[in-house]
């Protein structure tokens, strides 16, 4: 049910469209164009882009993997809550997108360190977050699920709630409506938002550094390499800054493509 | 409806509850196998009530009793997946991801049934509906009609003690709707739950139902089984229904009635005091002349609509008494009926009945 | 958990001790950013006389380095640039404190140098575009010093949240000047070109090292930095003696 | 048609959506607790503070506004649009989240900078971005779009296309569809957006820094007030931080809870 | 629906497309004022076609000319907007977001009307379908018989050339669909636009339309007026539709037909060759034993379903030959017509009428 459109509004519509485009593709391209492509396999060489390649696609996965069982759950809640409340917790979501990367992380450290509000009962354990890869998954989780949970919330609000009517009177729980329902049906929207989140995790720098500090091979991720070699060579880090990009494209490229929609 | 209270019936409901403009207060009961036609105007009220039953909307007073269990008394009711229900709604609210097997298959899926019986099960059911060939479509591949049926089989297909279906056979074409009526009152018949069944079509209700409830306004108006419902309507909606000329008026015991808009009816049956007064639109005759003879009761009278049903036609009539004449379709020709000529209708009185507001 | 615990489990102290035992254990290093690669170099060539021993790395501002010591991270060591960014550490976690270098400010510029720098002076002049730190950071506290000692006021355009900000923009010839760390310019190579401030303009920055661990292995790694051969390897990328 | 979920299902999901929560609301708590509140109507009298809010407000809402008449275009046209490469704009839309902020920066200076790929052609008209509040607009914008975006368009493919049919056959141009239907229903959908992409853009640091600089009143907005406060005193940080969590939750909350749904 | 080349119809439309399982191949055309009543079993390929003329769906081969203006010829359609096109489709699609007032203003606003007048057009348009009081309130709040009833009020508030409604009266109650349906005539009477109803009520297309056309399975199976129609069915469908029993045999000229299911029908009006026999049901006796006299024809049948229409009963029967029998509620009662009986049906043979295949 498609049409080809009128010119006017072909017009009124494309030109902000094709701005929009480009205020996002321009320092891109920029960034490729300036690039020394000879120069970017042996920049990718170095030993220390491996471990943190490797890592950053495990923690952003684990990042993932989180938002999915644990937010997912939660924009459920916040979709069928009708309640006055629901807005602020809503905005409280986004609060984490808000903050400064670097108070996020040192958040995360007043939280979850040594002596801090949760972390200090976790010492007696022999539990210790900060500067283990662990703490690279919380920080990521931390900026990333907000990205998530909001996206999902939308998706869910749009269902049409005499489905899960019919689907409960047919003897669904509300467990049973979610998995076979509900979730089937805002897949692309869980898509978007794993999409969102994983790459907010991937990009994720300020609160990383903070709180999990900056160790190869296990808490140094591809930004926190990207900053270390931006002070030791430039041209380094910007081809990093490409695979990173690369890899991204590639991940949501394909995923989205092949199986998410 | 009254009951003794001795014998509690098995399926025992009084929904109140309001929404939007109007207060819904529909009681309905019935035993075990019988279906209970629910009939009304737009807007009434008979999608609210099958929500209700369903756990969708609860009551804010009254009671849902189905066997001994309560599924809602107005404060603590039982989830819609708690209650043993089946529900087909008028929109059919097919899962759009899910294939038409897997849509059937979804009740007994849900209710336990291991994924190969439940999928045999759902073939069944779709078979029923004439669908067996369409199993894997999705349902935007289907025709308004074609997910119509499906919906329907999905709401048979768990076997519930209260099956609940509004307008199942609205979207279904004659032929099919012709089969599907037949099918369904095969099937309700062999089934021991109580079915509710809203629809729009007489015809539906007079040869599916045991009993009748009329729905207006939110307010049953009319409750009974066809045969009471057809010899004695008690509201101008269900005169409408069931083909008769229904008038409400003062009788005399002369056998004079006097409608509310001030015509004048001559029956041999007299009743005294408010009553009503039914004309069969078969036993209306239309003569071009005032007639001379027998007939009681002559009136003067414009021809408003003429629609061809079956074999023959009913004629609108406004004037002296505003009625529905059914004539041959050779009358029809004969008489030049046209809409908009003046002519007499003429009633014997012995057609005339009357009984008690 | 990381965190650092008695080389041996033996209860030996001190550097005098290593040679008779192996060390063993890591050794948790925070350290500014603009060591990184000095303190590379000094990690690699410590592992190799202590295989035992492993050096963990971590770079980032001071000020981050600092929040992650208070707020319970487990280091053992903290390098900071600038002596002042060590105030806001929690007192009871130092076990000692030591200058191990120091760097001086210069003027860095793009290297087809636009506004044609040549001294400080040149940056009052008319249309220069000149970046610095801002007044919080030790670069910026410097550079508000220095110019006040130089009598100039030249035209800022922004002042950086760190140096490696006030860098970048010379880098990609933004700005015609930025003034930064001597060792910022060795570092980045061919991309900027320095141009010296006189000695009695300039302010220098003492660069702490501080203990926070007990264990051998730690107390190793400082005395290691603090000498010669440590000292030397800090030098060799453009820092100056403690 | 909401109903009291039966206690299996309320812990099986109540729980995993608890942690979710927790996961997010600790760390803030936190930095709550920790503030030392006698002290924040002082460090907030800081002459830099209100230069600060006052930028990030007028930067953020422009930001907004740009995502609201040059993104939702875009969105549109990627909605509608079931060509193959669609799949891939959507991801390339992603890459300025998967960027780490800094090099984002680089790439911005590299493409509208006095030498860079478009601003050389801008330097003869007198013409120069960097070290202005139009960079930080950009820079925010850079960041924040893509959220915009992505949500607009994944609620826009949830509307049903034959309410675009009936709507076009009553004689509506694509224009007026957009205008009249389709963005009115997507109206949460554009809420959460915008909530999204303000958020970004208000808690906006890595880019703009390199991009913008940091500038009183000109180009310094609150995060980058709140690191170079962080590294004299960490405390008045915390207070700003605390304020720009504030103003944030109060402009999400009262907007979305009163005009956007 | 063969017409001379030398005199082009103001619509003339022929439909080609791909859908699904079926290829659409359906030609229409008719003159400025004109229904065309379009029936057929579910999943046919109505609403399909309905798509097709709206310009939703593009033809794949064929041609959609409306007056001078070609719309589409299977490689530049026209745009929605840009066709004078008035649809409604089953789903009554209201926009949520708007008021049914501002629904049914949708359409006059978009085509320029400025926003008092067309308040003022949707106002008279909610009066018409007697919704009024309704002006005001969301879609949501209105049951699916209003929501329908606004739809089609906006539908018709846009005067397009060529309207097109897809089963408009089918969520209507009988009360409100007798009024909509005759109210709907009087429009369409003074309406100088050609409109396209789709319906699976025989009633509404006999009594609106000027011309049926009968889709079956993506192809028109008959097309003609209704008398046309009603005289001389062409396929079963149209047969079930018309209430008449229709049977596809060989005839020879002694008057016997042979159907295809071997059953024997006796007529007194011979064709030879493939025919066409048809029997109204209301020429159906029947019969405890086997009759003696003048009928001709006389089956051995079992009776599998009685239902009750208006006043009479319609009785369907299997056997020898599957037949509709029509008989008054009193025979039902005298003769104990039960389903599961077996009977005798008899009919005259003046009653069969046969005609050429
Ligand atoms: N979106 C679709 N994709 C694929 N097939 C479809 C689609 N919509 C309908 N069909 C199929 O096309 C055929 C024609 O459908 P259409 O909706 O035109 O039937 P219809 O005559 O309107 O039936 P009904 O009386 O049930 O409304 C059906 O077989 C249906 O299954
Ligand atoms: N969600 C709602 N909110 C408010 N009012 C509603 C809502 N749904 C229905 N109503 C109103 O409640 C009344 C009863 O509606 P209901 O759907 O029960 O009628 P119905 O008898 O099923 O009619 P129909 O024959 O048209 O389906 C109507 O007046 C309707 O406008
Ligand atoms: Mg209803
Ligand atoms: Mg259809």
């Amino acid at each position: 049910m498609r049409y080809a459109g009128r010119w006017r509004s072909r017009i009124t519509l494309g030109v902000p469209a094709a701005a929009a485009l480009l205020l996002l593709v321009v320092p891109l391209v920029t960034l490729l164009l300036r690039a020394e492509w000879a120069r970017i396999p042996s920049d990718l060489a170095t030993p220390n882009v491996l471990p943190a390649l490797r890592l950053s696609l495990t923690t952003t996965s684990s990042t993932a993997v989180l938002c999915l069982i644990l937010g997912t759950p939660l924009a459920w809640f916040l979709a069928r809550s009708e309640h006055r409340t629901t807005g602020w917790v809503r905005a409280l979501l986004t609060v984490p997108l808000v903050l400064p990367p670097v108070v996020g992380g040192v958040a995360l450290l007043m939280a979850w360190g040594r002596t801090g509000l949760v972390g200090q009962h976790l010492t007696p354990l022999g539990i210790q977050i900060p500067f283990t890869t662990v703490a690279v998954v919380l920080a990521e989780t931390f900026v990333a699920m907000p990205y998530y949970v909001l996206a999902v919330e939308g998706a869910m609000r749009g269902l049409d709630p005499r489905l899960e009517s019919v689907a409960r009177t047919l003897g669904a729980s509300d467990m049973r409506y979610l998995r076979t329902v509900a979730i089937p049906l805002v897949l692309p929207g869980i898509a978007s938002g794993l999409a969102l989140a994983w790459a907010r995790a991937l990009g994720e720098f300020g609160a990383t550094i903070t709180f999990a500090g900056n160790f190869q091979g296990r808490t140094q991720t591809l930004p926190l390499l990207v900053y270390v070699e931006l002070e030791r060579d430039p041209q380094i880090a910007i081809s990093i800054s490409i695979m990173l990009l690369a890899v991204s494209v590639l991940v949501l490229g394909v995923l989205r493509g092949r199986w998410l929609r | 409806m009254s009951r003794t209270a001795e014998s509690p019936r098995w399926l025992d409901a009084r929904v109140r509850l309001s929404r939007g403009a109007i207060d819904v207060d529909v009681a309905l009961s019935a035993e075990p196998g019988q279906v209970i036609g629910v009939l009304g105007p737009n807007g009434g009220g008979k999608t609210t009530t099958v929500l209700a039953l369903a756990g969708v909307l609860q009551i804010s007073e009254g009671l849902i009793r189905v066997g001994e269990r309560v599924w809602d008394d107005g404060s603590r009711p039982l989830a819609p997946e708690e209650r043993a229900v089946g529900l087909m709604l008028a929109d059919s609210l097919l899962f759009p991801h899910l294939s038409a097997l897997d849509n059937v298959a979804y009740g007994p899926r849900s209710r336990g049934v291991d994924r190969r019986r439940a999928r045999d099960r759902a073939r069944a059911e779709l078979d029923r509906v004439g669908l067996a060939d369409r199993a894997r479509s999705s349902p935007r591949e289907l025709s308004s009609g074609q997910q119509a049926r499906v919906a329907l089989a999905r709401a048979l297909a768990t076997d519930p003690q209260l099956l609940l279906l509004d307008e199942p056979l609205a979207a279904l074409d004659p032929d099919t709707r012709a089969r599907t009526r037949s099918d369904l009152a095969g099937r309700l018949a062999a089934y021991d739950g109580v079915t509710v069944l809203v629809t729009h079509d007489p015809l539906d209700a007079l040869t599916l139902a045991d009993h009748l409830v009329f729905v207006e306004d939110g307010q049953v108006t009319q409750a009974g089984t066809p045969a009471e419902v057809l010899s004695e309507p008690r509201s101008a909606y269900v005169g409408t229904v069931v083909g008769l000329n229904l008038y409400a008026g003062q009788g005399d015991s002369h056998g004079h009635v006097r409608t509310a808009d001030g015509g004048l009816v001559v029956t041999t049956s007299p009743t005294e005091g408010s009553v009503w007064a039914t004309i069969p639109p078969s036993a209306v005759s239309l003569h071009l002349h005032e007639p001379e003879g027998s007939p009681r009761n002559a009136w003067r009278v414009r021809i408003a609509s003429v629609t061809m049903q079956g074999q023959s036609a009913r004629v609108g009539l406004v004037g002296d008494l505003a009625l529905t004449a059914e004539v041959t379709l050779e009358s029809v020709t004969a008489l030049g009926l046209q809409v908009g000529r003046d002519v007499w209708a003429a009633v014997k009185a012995t057609e005339v009945r009357t009984y008690p507001r | 958990g990381s965190a650092p615990s008695s080389a041996d489990g033996t209860g030996q102290r001190g550097w005098s001790d290593a040679s008779a035992a192996p060390l063993q254990g890591t050794v948790t290093v925070l350290a500014a950013a603009s060591l990184t690669e000095s303190f590379d170099q000094l990690k690699n060539d410590f592992e190799r006389a202590h295989p035992g021993v492993t050096v963990e790395t971590s770079y980032g501002s001071s000020s981050t380095l600092v929040q992650q010591v208070d707020n319970g991270a487990p280091a053992s060591v903290i390098a900071l640039a600038g002596t002042a960014a060590a105030e806001p550490l929690d007192k009871s976690l130092v076990k000692d404190t030591k200058n191990f270098a120091t760097n001086v400010l210069e003027i860095a510029v793009p290297p087809s140098n636009p506004a044609g720098i040549t001294s400080i002076d040149d940056l009052a002049k008319a249309g220069v575009k000149v970046v610095v730190c801002a007044d919080t950071v030790p670069c910026g506290k410097a550079a508000h010093a220095t110019f006040t000692k130089a009598r100039i006021v030249p035209n800022v355009v922004s002042k950086e949240v760190d140096v490696k900000a006030a860098l970048a923009k010379v880098k990609l010839a933004e700005a015609d000047a930025a003034i930064v760390y001597h060792s910022d310019v060795v570092a980045a190579k061919d991309a900027v070109t320095g141009v010296p401030i006189e000695r009695r303009y300039n302010t220098t920055l003492h660069y702490p090292v501080i203990t926070l661990a007990d264990d051998a292995a730690s107390r190793a790694f400082v005395a290691y930095l603090l000498s010669e051969t440590g000292l030397a390897t800090v030098q060799s990328f453009g820092f100056g003696a403690p």
